[in-house]
């Protein structure tokens, strides 16, 4: 038998267990709290402990928690845990401690009320266990509360897609703000020796003459009209021009013609044939 | 794509997805805002984040904002398929491991002799490593009394698992404050 | 979405993908078959994880089958961002390789030799290295003088990776000098 089920079905009033004023004996221990022997171990057993039993004591009774009938709730908790006793069970050393202060609380209400002393409430030897049984019913409550909240696991999961780490080794980014910043820490250098004036238009001859390179890469014999590409436009093939003339002026490229007319090639300088290896004529920008 | 900037909402919107897909925590706005060198105001995020919510309305798994951040997680209406997967049941805690964590969660900071006190019984290590094992509470200081015992609070993590975004929205304990007023009523 | 099963192909693609993507491991065919009670048979199966794989085509993340089953999983063309989420600081590379790279940039093609004379100082072969094995630079021929130097310059990858169409959009030299023209003068 589960308590708290045993709490829920107990709470429509059942008028054979309503509670009296206090001072009458409560009524007998209800049928249905009979337990079967076997099952008495794990019953005792599901208790969270004194707080949790007479708290299912008083609900199961129907008693008004602000009125305790301390008497007949004092005598049903020591059949609980004397069973409990006689069961070999391990009783927590709180069993006996609430025991005693039950038996306390119950020896001075016996004692005549003081009724000179100006009615003080506060003096009700039950206040301080109604206290704690309440506290201890609202975390109770709580408990089940929260036990219904979506949890994650139990009700639903969290999505982790698998990270595909290929790349493996972090690259570092480099944008144009560091190349910005490296050429100008260059610059600032530079000028310390000698004065650099680097005009914007030869980066684009630079840039034709990689390309061009490229091209003539593996010892490729490339006339030198296929040299131009024609889409660049006019200041585009001005630039090309100027990229393959700065070639030829640092030697990279060596153009041949062997005779007036004849087409002109370009090909990479070589070096096979040795640098003073001029059989053919060179024109030189 | 590369080291430099996407152009489109569309491709900030991927890239917020797949890294909100990815994670394994939720993610804070903050860290949302390393994904981009761009710098968007809290609105602009906030209309990012609510478009890459409804467009996931109506599947299986949903974008939701949690106490420390963002994240993508299953609808509970799924999770019945997802249980057949499953070759372990998940955890079911018991009483004394889900007082605890309520008592923690609506007192704390408390000690183990408040837990004590309130509960009426000893509290075992094993619920509050339960406890701890989870992520769900941790030890945030120590009271000022004999023996400096461990306060202990609940973590964001126990929000984040429970759904909320704050303690506050934790169901309020109102039915069982009406008692207690019943209570003050009867003795006046 | 009750326990009774869905009706539509499009309800049947929604709960595989959602037991997908919450899925921690590779999930084996045998096992997405437990999702329902419904009994396709292989092709069936083919078609629905297919069809999956296409709908996410484009994203951020992709369904890939593995040895060991489907799983989604990032592309890595989004590692770049996901990364700026981790805590490490990103890798910088060091000022000798950053300048080394401006000056193949803006005054290619050059040797070794040319680099050297610009920054006055020797360059390490790991320098050169690192960018060529970055895919950034490369060798486009040997310059005509006594020990036939390699001519470095930059290569397209290096375009794209700065998101450039052409050298000719890297920062214009003229600025550059203006900006530190502009610090002379606020030192002055």
């Amino acid at each position: 038998m589960d308590p708290i089920k045993a709490e829920t079905a107990a709470s429509p009033p059942e008028p054979a267990h309503v509670a009296k004023l206090y001072g009458e004996p409560m009524p007998e221990m209800p049928k249905d709290l009979y337990i079967p022997p076997d099952a008495l171990e794990v019953y005792l057993e599901s208790f969270e402990g004194p707080l949790d039993l007479l708290l299912y004591l008083i609900r199961k009774a129907n008693i008004n928690i602000l009125d305790i009938p301390m008497a007949p709730l004092t005598a049903q908790y020591l059949v609980y845990v004397e069973a409990m006793r006689a069961r070999n069970l391990e009783l927590a050393a709180e069993y006996l401690l609430m025991a005693a202060m039950l038996l306390e609380i119950k020896s001075r209400m016996l004692l005549p009320r003081p009724k000179k002393v100006e009615e003080e409430e506060a003096l009700d030897p039950r206040a301080e266990l109604v206290r704690r049984l309440l506290e201890y019913e609202q975390m109770k409550a709580a408990a089940a509360r929260i036990e219904t909240l979506p949890q994650a696991m139990r009700d639903y999961q969290w999505v982790s897609i698998w990270i595909s780490d290929e790349v493996g080794e972090r690259l570092p980014d480099v944008n144009l703000h560091d190349l910005q910043v490296a050429w100008l820490s260059l610059m600032k250098h530079a000028r310390m020796t000698q004065h650099h004036k680097v005009r914007r238009e030869e980066l684009s001859v630079r840039e034709h003459m990689s390309i061009v390179l490229r091209r003539l890469q593996g010892g490729a014999y490339l006339e030198f009209a296929e040299l131009f590409d024609l889409t660049l436009g006019v200041a585009g093939l001005v630039v090309n021009f100027l990229a393959v003339l700065e070639l030829v002026r640092e030697r990279l490229v060596e153009v041949t013609q062997r005779e007036v007319f004849a087409p002109i090639y370009v090909k990479l300088a070589q070096s096979e044939s040795g640098p003073n290896d001029v059989d053919v004529p060179t024109i030189h920008a | 794509m590369s080291t430099s900037q996407p152009y489109t909402p569309e491709e900030y919107k991927r890239i917020l997805e797949t890294a909100l897909l990815a994670a394994s925590e939720p993610l804070p706005l903050s860290d949302l805002k390393k994904l981009f060198d761009d710098e968007f105001d809290d609105d602009t995020w906030r209309v990012l984040l609510n478009d890459l919510r409804s467009e996931w309305s109506g599947r299986g798994i949903e974008l939701v904002q949690l106490a420390s951040g963002w994240r993508f997680q299953t609808r509970p209406e799924y999770q019945t398929y997802l249980d057949r997967l499953k070759n372990e049941k998940p955890p079911r805690y018991s009483r004394a491991v889900l007082e605890t964590l309520a008592i923690i969660a609506y007192r704390q900071p408390v000690t183990r002799g408040d837990i004590e006190d309130i509960r009426g019984v000893a509290v075992t290590p094993n619920v509050l490593k339960v406890l701890e094992g989870r992520g769900w509470i941790d030890t945030v200081g120590h009271r000022d009394t004999p023996g400096r015992p461990a306060l202990y609070a609940t973590t964001k993590r126990f929000l984040d698992d429970l759904r909320l975004r704050s303690l506050a929205e934790l169901p309020p304990l109102t039915e069982i404050e009406r008692v207690m007023d019943l209570a003050d009523a009867a003795q006046a």
